[in-house]
């Protein structure tokens, strides 16, 4: 699809710290084959992070980027959206560090909707703190010590949770399907507001059973919808590992107010008495 | 005329509704028509409507900053809740107290102080007036005890009350002129305060004060989350930011806002966040990462009574500590504070400045009393263009280093948009290339790097201001040196000359400087508004102090006067002869 | 339906601080209504909250209770009802405090399913800190001057929010039906794990218009349903003003996993070489 | 035989997978058979699986419980990354190095120490074995090499590997005789560790430690959110705590994990959690409305390199600032600071006791040495009882205040359960009751009495460790205690008597006692592992030193060792002399 030589220009030289197998290598491949597709100057772009494995991702891209601190990805994205609304800002990171920490500014980021794109490396597991349950982790995994008897709690739902908190572009992508995934990112840029993707991406270190993802993942059967019933109603019924579009809308996109412009000097004469 | 003789300090208590903050605000703006000076700071209950509140004016012919240790005029439209806010108000028996007979009896803990009450049938001379408010008369009643102008009284309250229409207005001038007219043969100690001089004035508030400050420093970006007392920061600057093409975004909480500002900074746009102590506990760890990361913020801090929720419509300084040392590894910073409310402006358009100079996170330590006091001042200066922080050049090759080890410490900043010079900024210690690494060499040279761009920085005068001269000073920092600076005045004048140093830039701390400013002093006096003695802590921490050191460290919410601190000095020398 | 007399005992002798008119009132005196129909001791009861008008209502009541600190009520409770499984725990508060700051607390409390109640007095604004727009604040209400032109931003919905973060029990019970009220607590309270109530409760002072909401709520028209699909079907059509039981399920509620007894001596031993 | 001619350091290195940890492990557990201690690092690349990691062991016949200044022996597996690490392992011409002849050159930074090379076929002796690695190879010649038991080394293989099955233990076992067998000329200076005495000992980490501790000081709940480096506390609590009926919950974050643990804490149950650096930032607001409701729990801070994210895998004692001094307000609570790994436990156990007994939250400052370091120990007496809580009578009045001002400043806690004492924790400044005010003197009130609390309380002897005696002195703190006794023992036999004094009670700090403590002490030196020098400015700001003071401070990650310590203080000397 995308020029791979383009691609490869918007990696940097700095060699990732994943191990071998980690789904984290398809997601910067894919993002990398979606700038270039795109056509995006790398000065124009910059890809901000908090803190996970995944969360290294943008010292491994020759764009600007910031990896920041655990859970607070989307807070310094959308500080630099807010102030620089003529970027591409991207934000990714883990499931630890999107839905647990930083839980809340997911929620407020997809009503917010200001045009970026947040891209969720979803192992259902904290990778870079050795191995602890996520909020996507299954109730029944027992690996980690600090759960030896599993979380007992139903799993966070991102693409439900995106929706009900009104994100305007919701999708879902498999690292194992790089393709599919630099599509999905192509079109969650493209959209104009708050693009979420739930990108599954296996940790075969800590979750060495996901590499049974490849087999359960399949494509979404329906059409994207922009009535957020009809998504709701999809989503309720879907198991978690299908990939595609699921939901887009034409939410206004936030921007700032066009007012009548004034001087600082205005503004102090204001105080005069 | 000395200045404690030549101020009015007056109290206009009343429980919800009765109007006693509209009077005071108005009496401010008269005095200033007046050419005079003046200060109000407001005391309220914890209810949000109704509920008692409290107007505390000081008046002057001259500039005055700080309230005095006692108040001339309690003018009391009903007694509830008095206890609440008798502290609040001490008199002593040259005070006049104006209430209402019915009004029922004097509180006890008023009536002690010995004043003399002044019974005035205020409540049926206001009913008298078709739509008439008490807080009218009260109005008239003082303007004419003080000898100011009936003329700019009409105008203050035509001027505030002209949204409610043309009745409002008129009841409100009749009630005035009941009060105005109102024949007693009370007096002031003091009853006309001279004015030299008639010049331009403005009526401001601290927390006005540092947005404007902010906004001639160059802040375009700010997000934050509302607290008390640090909302009207936003307030002010909501809307006048995007009058220049700027942006305020309430955010979800600190920690979106502290983050946020990162951000905005990051993409070259100069950024503050304001808020108060719980928030500036949420708020750690992402200045931790601005200073590791090496971006320029601004956090106004307006401190409350602490800790915890503590009293959070009262001031104290009790936040210094946290502003100091309050992030998680070797985070140096810059801590600035304000001295005055007309200082707010300048100290915070300075700290925007450092913090975008020198690329790290600037504090800026106001409270409630300087945030939410209203201010007759002088219209300051205008100041000169904003400063802006070292931009990096676009390259073609990679060269670009984002943490360069330089003379100053300061590394050319890339922008997004700059070509060639992509990066990734870091929480994490890194080579200068911004390459995380864990070798010991790459994070001393970081570690330098950091404490030395601020540590060489030749800060100049500003660091702290220094009055009078001697052996015996009062050293102290932000909205305490007001009290200082009269205590001293009050001292000079018997006899006692002082010595006062106020600090202005608290971190980093400027040891040569400081040297130079307490030779020859044998006796020090360390005031502040904290319980632990925070500051003086401080002071031992990084400064060498004189042998003679005492300390006046006393948590708010009551104001520190200038009368004890006269005291505490008066007992120090007296102790060291 | 229940004793005055004995709900009036639920009460303390501190004054409220709330302004007259204000809803907050008729939260409280539903509480203690409904702590007086169940017949609770007050020594087995803890309310707690985090900060804001409605997170006054603790030291209004004779019970045990922690006014926290801002956004929090949720955790404290959570931490309260983990250590003493045998109290009843009721978190109360704000909608700022609830869901600005405190969201992530919110989304996973729903999750975790803990046998508590979560009652949020929702008057769509900051009311301790003099009026700013909160989540619940539709997008055009420009009375604040931090938002001045409106927040542009699509209002958070409450009970959308609980239902996809696996939420067991969601309410929405109205301040000017007192009655009503009471019994959706008593039967949050009944109900085996985490249930919240989004309690309409408006602010006569700074959203005099709220006034109105007594024209505009209705009762729920349907059954309360135990089925996602149906509750996010009928949540995603709904205006937000309907009270009533809007869904209730049989998640297992979170509890203490029992395992075989060890003494500390037998941990020190394992240290032995 | 004086510590650093009876010890052995030993490093062994090896780039992914290669089983240096594995080796160092086992290396521990016999020398702990063999009647030695020792004390095991770990050092890490930033990957998570795979890249370098190395394995520093220090093995003695006496108690060590810090890394010595240089190793005696480096082996290394390959030298890949070898930059990364050759900083934190020194070595000089009386060292040897074992290395494969296959593994390429040996890197100059490596060479440049004049260490003596032997290269060894570690490699084609492990292939020549099926199954073989070259890890145990490794583990036969360090074992020969210093003299210790085949067997025990036997013991220590399979223990480790029976889970992996009969043949990789037999493998291993043979390739450990590969290398046990191996003929060399090979010599450490000092061959053989003279052990005086077997008695029991006990093979644990600083985190396990200080588990442990919780648990005996009466732990029961646990909320906490996983981090490097203090997870290892949270793995080893969970499954036990329940199976002694407490929980562990792993929370959403920070702030609700501190919260949680008020919860639990308001409701009876003595709680604790445990995080670093970033995860103390954000708990800070917590930990203040703990001291303002009054509390009790307990944070475990294993502190990493910082500022911000930092250098999460590597030790440091920089966030000494924040423990003290990060909350908002003036909110005084208790911090202490283990000494050693075995400390870990008494230490965390006193501050469990501390927070219930003073009903106030106690910060625990282990950093990532003390936590993730395995040391040999000998085996701790038991504890006592736990103490417990002043806990409210239930009454049918309503008397019950929570903040009662007291004698000591405590005042009986009611919890919930308990008949007729419902009152509301507030983090609002409030009155004896409990009902917020904002009065002056119910500020004062409270504000003095959650001062009082601790600055009356007797902490008796356990507020400091002191050694030695002399006019000249070594003070520190926590991790870097172990380096300065052993500096002081050099020192002694140099002819040099040191004293050391080691603060355990950080907060609030023992003035009396640190003035009998530093009586006759001339010269002092400060020795600290941070940039800024934090803890010579906490000295300054709370204690009165000695005219002449030097401060060692050195950041990390590398550790600071007796050697240095030896170094500076002979400077500090040579120039007052
Ligand atoms: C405030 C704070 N708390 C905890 C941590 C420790 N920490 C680092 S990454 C991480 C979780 C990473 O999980 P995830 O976001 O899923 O990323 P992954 O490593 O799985 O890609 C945690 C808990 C931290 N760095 N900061
Ligand atoms: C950390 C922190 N940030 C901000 C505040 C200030 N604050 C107090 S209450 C409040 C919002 C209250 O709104 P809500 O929860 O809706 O309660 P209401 O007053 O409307 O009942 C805010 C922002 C605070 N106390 N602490
Ligand atoms: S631990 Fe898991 S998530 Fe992290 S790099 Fe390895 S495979 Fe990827
Ligand atoms: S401000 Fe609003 S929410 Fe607060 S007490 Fe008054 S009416 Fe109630
Ligand atoms: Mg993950
Ligand atoms: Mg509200």
């Amino acid at each position: 699809m995308t020029d791979l030589k383009k691609a490869k220009a918007y990696k940097s030289e700095v060699k990732p710290i994943w191990c071998p197998g980690c789904g984290d290598f398809s997601v910067l491949s894919a993002l990398t084959k979606a700038f270039a597709f795109l056509e995006l100057a790398q000065q124009d772009l910059a890809v901000i992070s908090g803190i996970g494995c995944s969360s290294r991702i943008p010292a491994y891209l020759s764009s600007y980027g910031f990896h920041g601190i655990h859970g607070r990805a989307l807070a310094i994205a959308a500080g630099l959206k807010l102030a620089r609304p003529e970027l591409t800002v991207v934000a990714a990171g883990g499931d630890g560090d999107g839905f647990s920490i930083g839980g809340n500014h997911f929620l407020h980021a997809c009503r917010r909707n200001l045009d970026m794109t947040y891209i969720v490396m979803d192992n259902e597991v904290y990778g870079m703190t050795k191995g602890q349950a996520s909020p996507t982790t299954h109730p029944d995994w027992t690996a980690s010590k600090l759960t030896p008897h599993g979380t007992g709690v139903r799993p966070f739902q991102p693409a439900a949770i995106a929706l009900a908190s009104g994100a305007s572009f919701i999708a879902r992508a498999f690292s194992g399907d790089p393709n599919g995934m630099t599509k999905l990112i192509i079109d969650a840029i493209k959209h104009p507001g708050f693009s979420f993707i739930h990108a599954l991406s296996p940790c075969p270190t800590f979750r060495p059973e996901q590499k049974q993802w490849k087999n359960q993942v399949q494509k979404y059967e329906h059409e994207p919808t922009d009535d957020p019933v009809i998504a709701a109603t999809r989503l309720y019924s879907d198991d978690g590992m299908s990939t595609g579009l699921i939901f887009q809308s034409k939410y206004p996109a936030w921007h700032r107010t066009d007012v009548e412009q004034a001087s600082i000097t205005q503004f102090e004469e204001e105080f005069l008495v | 005329m000395s200045v404690q003789n030549c101020t009015h300090s007056i109290a206009i208590t009343g429980s919800g509704g009765s109007g006693a903050i509209t009077v005071g605000n108005m009496l401010l703006q008269q005095a200033a028509k007046n050419g005079l000076y003046g200060i109000m700071r407001r005391s309220v209950g914890p209810q949000i409507r109704g509920g008692e509140s409290a107007a505390l004016l000081r008046l002057s012919a001259q500039p005055v900053a700080c309230p005095d240790d006692r108040f001339d005029l309690l003018v009391a439209f009903d007694w509830n809740n008095a206890d609440r806010f008798a502290l609040e108000i001490p008199l002593d028996s040259k005070s006049l107290i104006i209430t209402d007979p019915g009004s029922g009896s004097i509180p006890d803990v008023i009536r002690q102080s010995g004043a003399t009450v002044i019974e005035i049938p205020l409540h049926s001379m206001a009913s008298e007036i078709s739509g008439g408010r008490i807080n009218m008369v009260g109005l008239g009643l003082i303007t004419s005890l003080l000898n100011l102008s009936a003329e700019t009284a009409v105008d203050a309250i035509t001027s505030t009350l002209v949204k409610k229409g043309k009745e409002a207005v008129e009841a409100s001038v009749n009630c005035f002129f009941a009060g105005f007219n109102y024949q007693t043969d009370l007096k002031l100690s003091c009853p006309t305060l001279v004015v030299q001089q008639k010049t331009a004035r403005w009526n401001i508030s601290g927390n006005e004060a540092a947005a404007l400050g902010a906004l001639q420093g160059g802040v375009r970006f700010v997000a934050a989350y509302p607290i008390t007392p640090a909302s009207e920061v936003l307030e002010w600057l909501s809307p006048r930011l995007e009058k220049i093409g700027g942006t305020l975004l309430q955010a979800e909480d600190e920690l979106a806002s502290i983050n946020m500002v990162v951000g905005a900074s990051f993409g070259g746009v100069t950024s503050l966040t304001a808020t108060s102590g719980p928030g500036l506990s949420l708020m750690s760890e992402g200045i931790g990462l601005a200073v590791a990361s090496e971006i320029p913020l601004v956090v106004i801090n307006v401190t409350r009574g602490g800790p915890s929720t503590g009293i959070p419509t009262k001031s104290e300084q009790s936040d210094l500590n946290i502003a100091i040392y309050g992030m998680h590894g070797d985070a140096p910073h810059l801590v600035v504070a304000p001295q005055s409310i007309s200082d707010c402006v300048d100290t915070t358009r300075w700290a925007v400045q450092l913090a975008e100079t020198l690329q790290t996170p600037a504090i800026v330590l106001s409270d409630q009393f300087l945030g939410q006091s209203r201010s007759i001042t002088s219209v300051p200066e205008s100041p000169g263009l904003p400063k802006t922080r070292v931009i990096a050049k676009a390259v073609t090759d990679s060269s670009y280093q984002r943490y360069a080890i330089t003379d100053s410490g300061v590394s050319p900043m890339a922008i997004p948009g700059i070509a060639g010079c992509g990066y990734t900024a870091d929480g994490l210690e890194h080579k200068a290339s911004g390459q995380p690494s864990s070798i010991a060499t790459d994070h001393h040279d970081q570690l330098d790097k950091r404490q030395h761009k601020l540590s060489s920085f030749d800060f100049g005068e500003n660091w702290a201001d220094s009055h009078g001269a001697g052996s015996v000073a009062i050293i102290t920092w932000g909205s305490t040196t007001a009290a200082a600076l009269e205590a001293a005045q009050r001292l000079q004048q018997m006899g006692q000359p002082v010595k006062v140093i106020s600090i202005r830039l608290l971190a980093p701390a400027q040891v040569i400087k400081m040297e130079n400013e307490l030779a020859g002093i044998t006796q020090l006096l360390v005031v502040e508004q904290s319980h632990s003695q925070q500051f003086y802590h401080y002071l031992r921490a990084h400064y060498t102090l004189p042998v003679n050191v005492s300390v006046y460290a006393k948590p708010g919410p009551l104001p520190i006067t200038p009368g004890v601190i006269c005291n505490a000095l008066q007992q120090m020398v007296g102790e060291a002869s």
